[in-house]
């Protein structure tokens, strides 16, 4: 690992949750005082559904290391079958960022239930704590970009 | 943008809950630089009266338009704080919340790191709260019925309330009996009342009820709709006998083929297998409605199609139907009550105790049926092998407060191992032991009760039994089961040899209730219970408008709370029909037709067919009344036709910018 | 021991506590729900002058003294029952472990029973050889008179070519030491 | 002005030549055009050189019609020097518009295209290792060559832009359209598309209405593996057509030559990044379950997200432009 | 198949016997071991009690060593086999701990590579599989009541069995036809080094775990460690003597018992080094 990268370098992530799980989750975890990273943001969206993959490229473009998405596992959605959207979506999304020259280990989906304030704090500490050790992400644009 | 933002900033103390761990001071400073922010201010307690106040009068001074509130969930103050804007005659739309209390202030450590983080959940507020612009609550009628799922103490109980309001129930069970798990106990604790005598009169009443529309037999299998207008489908298995016609006597079951109760083909329901039953039953004797029911799985003729049907010569009402088909009922409800219940932990994951291996190592219920004058043994208690036990042991805690199979306390066991002690030293005369973590007798009359058992003389031994076996060590020990234990009041190690082991198993969700939640979309809690809205503010509310909760499907409860919880579900049901109409987030989406270019890549993905294509002006149109808020079509428009009300794109991107530059020191 | 009568505060020592606290198998005993169940399982608890649970909760109450001079740690034969069984999740044999370091460091353990002294040779004939015969070890923890009374048995043994004295080593012990000391520093 | 006729000036930058050719396409209506206006400098039509535009007051051009990318030195130089003299600049296509084609080799850092191209192409032999030099001295002169940029750019991050017209290459009736609209003095908000569709290619689509009632794909097929039904809508056929996602007004050329629409209009307003929406609503449509092996099965028809999705628009992404605000 | 194969310091000086079947029963079932070279000892027991950092680097040596000659390594010590996965879960979730070890490993040249530990009974089940041996046994066994005694470490506090409850011994010998005895105590502690240094309060253990063989009318025990098989098999004079109460009977290490059921000799699996003899039962018809 360059030392020098990920030396004080605090992670800027957003996680785009859903409403009825994770957002759910995240209170609880709250409730209960679990401690987890400062760096992961949460923005609620009322399924993961509705999360568009322009939400994660715009995340990246103004200064995100990381975005996750989280959503209600696979046969849970609170509208039947959003969460498959997002699944798929992030699928293709993840193979598009990949060659565009970012880590595809910066994009992370996550199922986590309106009972699983735990995993909250699991999920959030291992993505932000993967996204410290790949240090801060360098856009395409910024890349090389000596003119 | 609609007009030129004014935004107040409010951020909440909470008393020492936010303050604590974050500057609120500094945050609010921060927000007062941010551009379009007029005015932000540090409170106490936002929530409270006088924090409602100063927003609305700020609203008044300032000309603002724009309010983020930086405090707890929204789920728990959201509507306070848009209640207070409306107040001030500001659209409740204009509202923003940022959660730095369970986002920030409780699960950060570190408070500088708390305040960054703060700052950031408020510049994304503040950011996304410029695109807000006023929405319209839409006005819903509500249906006037009620339908309870499941039909224990808890389904019956909030039934009689809606009914007695004047309300059509549709009550729904699965058994072919109301009654749930309580038709099983003898008695009940604190006050040892005949269970059957408190239980019958009510089941009869929901039977005779004319608001009452019973359903056994029967589950659900479809919910459409939203709270005040559900859509159910309901499916009646057949159980090949009217139901109008059977008056209860029980003749077709004296009558039926099989005669060596050794033989019957199958283990009863009820009574948890400690007898057999034939393939036409009634399930026990007080069941309701008391009709009786043919096993398709058991009947000769149902399998075989050749009986000599010695039931249907028997039947003088002809009620015997061997060609009824499943039934589907469909319901419209303005409101859910799910009292679905629980079962017990499958004693089997628990190998240390011998459950299944040892005949003489019995559940908890399956005593409460031995014990059940209605039981096999009518009541009298005698091991698998005819003997009267002269020692039990009764072991608490048996999956519950462990890790390895439930963390949390099941509530009920303390004290129903207390009755059981009672009971069974009262039929046996037996010396008996309980094996107890801590003694939890905490509700009105418990601790009374606890103190008459200890008074009886039963030996309550503190510490939890790592073990039952048969490997005797002395000839006292020889032909029992030993019980090792630290008795850690007395801090010594003891083997016990007993006649009878009780285990107190761990309570949990009842069978199918996962696939329930995602029926009726409500969310379940890590143990697979129901969750409630809040632990405290909404306890009988699920976190889906319209459903509520009852009983044991939302957690461990013994018969008094589950009679309370369904009481209130009731109360809750009842005030949300009275009120005739519900106001719905106007979360919905919408389409821009100036946009849609017609591609109908929309109207496939509707998980609830809420969009339709009009062919003529080959424009996507949304049916308000069905969508529901999910915003998948506004993610997926490749015109960015469909946008979702307080979801839209330029308001998730503009709070995704604002915490990312927030977090960049911006 | 008897532990009747008062239990001063004055016996309490917190960086005791603390010291369990933060060893790898200590961190979890503040979670004890004194159920017992590692007692009961236990094989050899009824032997123990305290049991595991009370040996617990006298280590999270700070009482070091007690603590550090029972026997059950020295009696605990690592089965690790308790440890599979135990509801809160506590690593039970893991504080046995824990306990017999710090006490051993204190000094403080029971001089009559063999463990201590068995781990001491033992680790010595590591650090020597890099490998051990285990007979020899136990011989020379137990001091002459326990060897005569082993005499009988190691006899037949030997004829049957199942016992040697004789001194196993690694190739090169000096590197198992070097390691041993940058690690352990001893 | 002497002739009372409005000044144009058409030039190219890092382009195939496409664009140039479709101002040719315009057949008479060029004429028509050339009746109207004043071409001062089109260095593919007429002899003009930059001495000539250098001389044009500042604005006098009227409009200036710039296709192709900025991928040189001299591209930066000649667009810059276009901007002072012209009143309007339109970007002329999609490598204008968008970067193109070829800002695809974005992807890939300058000195490796440049190596590739000098060394390692499989037509090259070049056994001496010799790479481009911006100067090299021949018999005492100093002869220089216009410097390979980083990437290849859209104009508008080069100077300012006033209209869009896009295509690969605009088609007659979409130029003609444009030419139209800045002629008739009734002109747009500055920084729009003109000449195009303010809706997707389906809106005027022919196969549209062969669409079903639920548009479900189970799995993605390339052109050239699939046999395709020309009266049935591709995309519910499972070719990944982009006309959702594209901005109209080409008449459906290419689907009514068989073709899925592979986006060289670029995307309607209101869609922040081209590539992002495609994936929205491709991966959307997809009926399979939501396992990673059966989506990747059925994306297998879409072995080069960013090529196909970018395909004209890479450099317009959101995550390699320069400006993150549209 | 191959396995790199650390006996550790007991098996060379104390249970030639047994490694002697283990390495002949390999070679029958086609199993190549190779024995790790310059392996140390892993600590045991008693390196814990004085340092936990030096009961870790011992057990990383040698997996580091075997990790050069395969990604699996053979133990038949139940004590070797607990420190080898402590080593291999510790290093995995204690970051700090890891560092320390990892450093002082790669100072000696060492690569910390993470192995799978197999024990015998491991190797059996997922390597040859049961199917296999019952065809190869034949049912030799036939007619014995055996005692599968686990013990501790096998099981307990990681295994692939039950802890308390484990199968995979009872199915193999089920398979090779013996009769499995009900025998609740099969993961009671045998009192390990308590017992082995005679201390009377581990022999109180021994006592009962062959006290109830015998009153189950077991003809033979099988364990998987060798501990237990010291313990079991040469403190039943002391145990008679002590309690006045016979419990002889044969204890046999699994691959000696496994070794006859599949038709090796008694002196290639060591069986004849027992103190209590070890007879095959006759089989009916006799071949």
């Amino acid at each position: 690992m360059d030392e020098a990268k990920t030396d004080g370098f605090k992670p800027n992530i957003v996680a785009i949750v859903c409403n009825w799980c994770t957002y759910i989750a995240a209170d609880t975890a709250g409730v209960a005082r679990m401690k987890y990273s400062p760096y992961v943001r949460i923005v609620r969206v009322m399924c993961s559904g509705r999360v568009d993959p322009q939400m994660v490229l715009w995340a990246f473009r103004h200064g995100a290391d990381g975005v996750l998405i989280c959503g209600c596992h696979p046969g849970d959605c609170h509208y039947k079958e959003g969460n498959y959207k997002a699944y798929r979506r992030y699928i293709l999304l993840k193979r598009m960022v990949k060659q565009m020259g970012i880590d595809e280990r910066r994009l992370r989906l996550e199922w986590i239930s309106a009972g699983e304030a735990p995993r909250v704090k699991e999920v959030f500490n291992s993505f932000a704590e993967e996204i410290r050790s790949l240090g801060p992400l360098k856009l395409p644009v910024e890349a090389g970009s000596h003119e | 943008m609609v007009d030129e933002p004014r935004i107040g900033v409010y951020v909440c103390h909470c008393g020492r809950n936010i303050a604590g761990v974050v500057n609120v001071a500094e945050v609010a400073e921060y927000a007062s630089k941010l551009p379009g922010v007029v005015v932000a201010r540090d409170y106490m307690f936002m929530c409270s009266q006088g924090g409602q106040q100063l927003i609305q009068d700020d609203i008044r001074k300032y000309r603002l338009n724009r309010i983020v509130v930086a405090s707890c969930s929204p789920n728990l103050h959201e509507k306070t704080f848009r209640r207070a804007a409306k107040g001030a005659g500001l659209n409740p739309y204009n509202v923003h919340m940022a959660n730095i209390r369970e986002q920030v202030a409780w699960v950060t450590e570190d408070p500088e790191e708390a305040t960054e983080k703060a700052k950031a959940l408020v510049r994304g507020a503040v950011e996304r709260v410029k695109h807000h612009e006023p929405l319209e609550e839409k006005k819903v009628p509500v249906k006037d019925k009620v339908l309870i799922v499941g039909a224990g103490i808890a389904g019956i109980s909030a039934a009689l309330v809606c009914a007695n309001a004047g309300k059509t129930v549709y009550l729904v069970e699965k058994e072919p009996s109301i009654g749930g798990m309580m038709a099983r106990f003898d008695k009940t604790f604190p006050t040892l009342d005949c269970a059957s005598c408190i239980l019958t009169p009510k089941m009869n009443e929901v039977a005779s009820h004319p608001n009452i529309k019973l359903l056994t037999y029967s589950e659900v299998v479809d919910v459409e709709g939203y709270v005040g207008n559900f859509k159910v489908k309901i499916r009646k298995k057949p159980r090949y006998i009217k139901e109008d016609l059977c008056i209860g006597c029980g003749d077709c079951v004296e009558a039926c083929v099989f005669k060596n109760p050794r033989f019957y083909p199958k283990p009863d329901e009820w009574s948890l297998g400690l007898k057999r039953r034939k393939p036409i039953y009634i399930p026990f004797p007080q069941a309701v409605p008391r009709v009786a029911v043919i096993d398709p799985e058991a009947c000769v003729y149902l399998k075989y199609g050749k009986c000599a049907q010695t039931c249907v010569k028997a039947c003088s009402r002809n009620a015997i139907d061997f060609t009824q088909k499943e039934e589907i009922i469909d319901v419209e409800v303005g409101a859910i009550i799910l009292a679905t219940g629980y079962k017990t932990l499958d004693l089997r994951k628990l190998p240390q105790y011998g459950y299944g291996k040892y005949p003489n190592v019995y559940s908890a219920p399956e005593v409460e049926v031995l014990l059940n004058a209605s039981g096999p043994t009518g009541g009298e208690v005698v091991l698998r092998d005819g003997r009267k036990p002269e020692s039990i042991a009764i072991i608490h805690c048996v999956g519950s407060r462990d890790e390895k199979y439930k963390k949390y306390c099941s509530r009920i066991c303390c004290m129903a191992a207390l009755k059981l002690a009672h009971l069974l030293h009262e039929r046996t005369g037996a010396e008996i032991y309980e094996f107890y973590i801590d003694m939890r007798a905490f509700g009105k009359g418990y601790e009374e009760f606890y103190r008459r058992v200890a008074g009886e003389g039963v030996h309550l031994i503190r510490g939890k039994v790592s073990e039952i076996t048969d490997a005797a060590l002395t000839p006292e020990e020889e032909g029992k089961l030993i019980v090792r234990v630290e008795d850690t009041l007395a801090g010594a190690i003891r083997r016990i040899p007993v006649d009878m082991v009780v285990l107190m198993p761990a309570l949990e969700p009842a069978v199918g209730s996962r696939e329930l939640a995602k029926l009726f979309g409500v969310s379940v809690d890590e143990n697979s219970w129901f969750m409630e809205r809040h632990p405290k503010l909404a306890p009988v509310a699920s976190l889906t408008d319209g459903v509520f909760l009852a009983g044991c499907a939302q957690g461990p409860k013994d018969i008094p709370d589950s009679v309370m919880q369904a009481e209130g579900a009731a109360g809750q049901a009842l005030a949300l029909i009275d009120k005739g109409y519900v106001e719905l987030e106007p979360n919905i989406a919408y389409v821009d037709e100036e946009k849609c270019s017609g591609c109908r890549i929309c109207v496939g993905l509707c998980p609830f067919g809420a969009i339709e294509f009009d062919e003529e002006r080959g424009k996507a149109r949304i049916v308000e009344a069905l969508c529901k808020g999910c915003g998948t079509c506004a993610a997926s428009c490749p015109s960015a036709a469909i946008q979702q009300n307080l979801f839209k794109d330029q308001q998730v991107m503009a709070e995704i910018k604002g915490v990312l530059a927030a977090m960049r020191g911006g | 021991m008897s532990i009747v009568g008062f239990l001063s505060e004055k016996q309490r020592d917190r960086r005791f506590t603390e010291q369990l606290l933060s060893s790898p198998e200590g961190s979890k005993i503040l979670e004890c729900i004194q159920c017992g169940t590692c007692s009961s399982t236990c094989p050899l608890s009824h032997y123990m002058d305290l049991t595991p649970r009370r040996l617990i909760y006298l280590a999270r109450e700070g009482f070091k003294d007690l603590v550090l001079r029972s026997r059950t740690p020295w009696i605990c034969a690592s089965c690790f029952n308790c440890v599979v069984l135990c509801p809160a999740g506590i690593d039970i044999s893991g504080v046995m472990h824990a306990l017999r370091r710090l006490a051993l460091a204190e000094g403080t353990y029971p001089r009559d029973e063999v463990i201590p002294a068995l781990s001491k040779s033992f680790y010595d004939e590591v650090f020597r050889h890099g490998k051990v015969n285990e007979a020899k070890v136990a011989l020379a923890a137990k001091g002459l008179r326990g060897t005569l009374s082993m005499m009988g048995l190691g006899l037949k043994l030997w004829r049957k070519g199942r016992m040697s004295l004789s001194a196993e080593k690694t190739r090169s012990p000096s590197e198992i030491r070097e390691m041993l000391r940058e690690v352990a520093g001893s | 002005m002497s002739e009372g006729k409005p000044k144009i000036a058409l030039y190219w930058c890092a382009s195939c030549g496409g664009c140039e050719e479709a101002v040719v396409d315009l057949a008479e209506d060029l004429l028509k055009i050339a009746e109207k206006v004043d071409i001062v400098f089109w260095p593919v039509a007429i002899d003009a050189k930059k001495e000539d535009l250098e001389k044009l007051r500042d604005g006098e051009i009227l409009v200036s019609f710039i296709n192709g990318a900025i991928r040189l030195s001299e591209h930066e130089e000649m667009v810059k020097l276009l901007r002072r003299k012209s009143k309007l600049i339109v970007a002329y296509g999609s490598c204008s518009y968008m970067g193109g084609i070829l800002s695809l080799a974005n992807l890939y850092p300058r000195e490796e295209i440049l190596r590739y191209v000098a060394m390692e192409a499989p037509t090259v032999e070049n056994p001496g290792e010799t790479m481009f030099k911006e100067k090299t001295m021949i018999n005492g002169v100093e002869l220089e060559l216009p410097r390979f940029l980083e990437k290849a750019r859209p104009l508008d991050e080069i100077v300012e832009v006033d209209y869009y017209i896009p295509g690969c290459p605009p088609t007659p009736q979409v130029t003609l359209k444009a030419i139209e609209t800045l002629l008739s003095g009734n002109l747009p908000p500055r920084g729009s598309v003109i000449g195009a569709s303010d809706k997707s290619l389906c809106n005027e689509c022919p196969l549209n209405s062969t669409k079903p009632e639920k548009l479900l794909v189970k799995k993605y097929k390339r052109l050239t593996h699939a046999e395709i039904d020309p009266e049935k809508c591709l995309l519910a056929q499972g070719i990944p057509c982009l006309g959702p996602v594209t901005r109209g007004g080409c008449n459906a050329l290419c689907i009514k030559a068989g073709m899925p629409c592979t986006g060289c209009f670029g995307p309607l307003d209101g869609v922040v990044d081209y590539g992002g929406k495609a994936v929205s609503y491709l991966a959307s449509i997809l009926d399979v379950p939501p396992e990673k092996d059966a989506v990747l099965k059925a994306l297998e028809g879409l072995p080069d997200p960013v090529g196909y999705l970018y395909k004209y628009s890479l450099a317009k992404s959101l995550l390699f432009r320069k400006r993150a605000e549209r | 198949m191959k396995y790199a194969y650390y006996p550790g310091c007991t098996m060379k000086t104390s249970y030639p016997h047994v490694e002697k079947s283990i390495l002949a029963l390999a070679k029958h079932l086609g199993v190549n071991l190779q024995e790790i070279e310059d392996w140390n000892c892993c600590g045991a027991a008693e390196v814990v009690n004085i340092s936990m950092e030096a009961s870790l680097i011992l057990p990383a040596r040698v997996l580091s060593l075997a990790s050069r000659i395969s990604d699996k390594v053979l133990v038949p010590c139940t004590e070797c086999l607990y420190n080898l996965k402590r080593t291999l879960i510790t290093l995995e979730e204690r970051p700090s701990l890891r560092e320390k070890i990892v450093g002082a490993l790669e100072k000696k040249g060492l690569k910390w590579k993470p192995v799978k530990i197999y024990h015998p009974i491991d190797m059996v089940i997922k390597d040859i599989g049961v199917e296999k041996i019952k065809e190869m046994g034949k049912e030799r066994l036939k007619g014995l009541r055996v005692v599968p005694y686990y013990g501790c470490l096998l099981t307990r506090p990681w295994g692939d069995d039950h802890p308390l409850y484990p199968t995979s011994m009872d199915e193999i010998f089920e398979a090779l036809g013996a009769e499995i005895v009900d025998y609740p105590l099969k993961t009671k502690c045998c009192g390990a080094a308590l017992t082995a240094s005679g201390d009377e309060r581990g022999l109180s253990l021994t006592y009962h775990l062959l006290r109830e063989a015998k009153r189950r009318k077991a003809d033979v025990i099988v364990v998987p460690c060798t501990l237990c098989q010291f313990n079991l098999e040469v403190f039943q004079n002391r145990i008679k003597e002590r309690w006045g109460e016979d419990v002889s009977i044969p204890v046999l290490y699994f691959t000696q018992l496994l070794g006859l059921a599949l038709g090796l000799g008694e002196e290639e699996l060591g069986v004849d080094k027992l103190l209590v003899p070890f007879k095959m039962p006759e089989r009916r018809g006799g071949k």
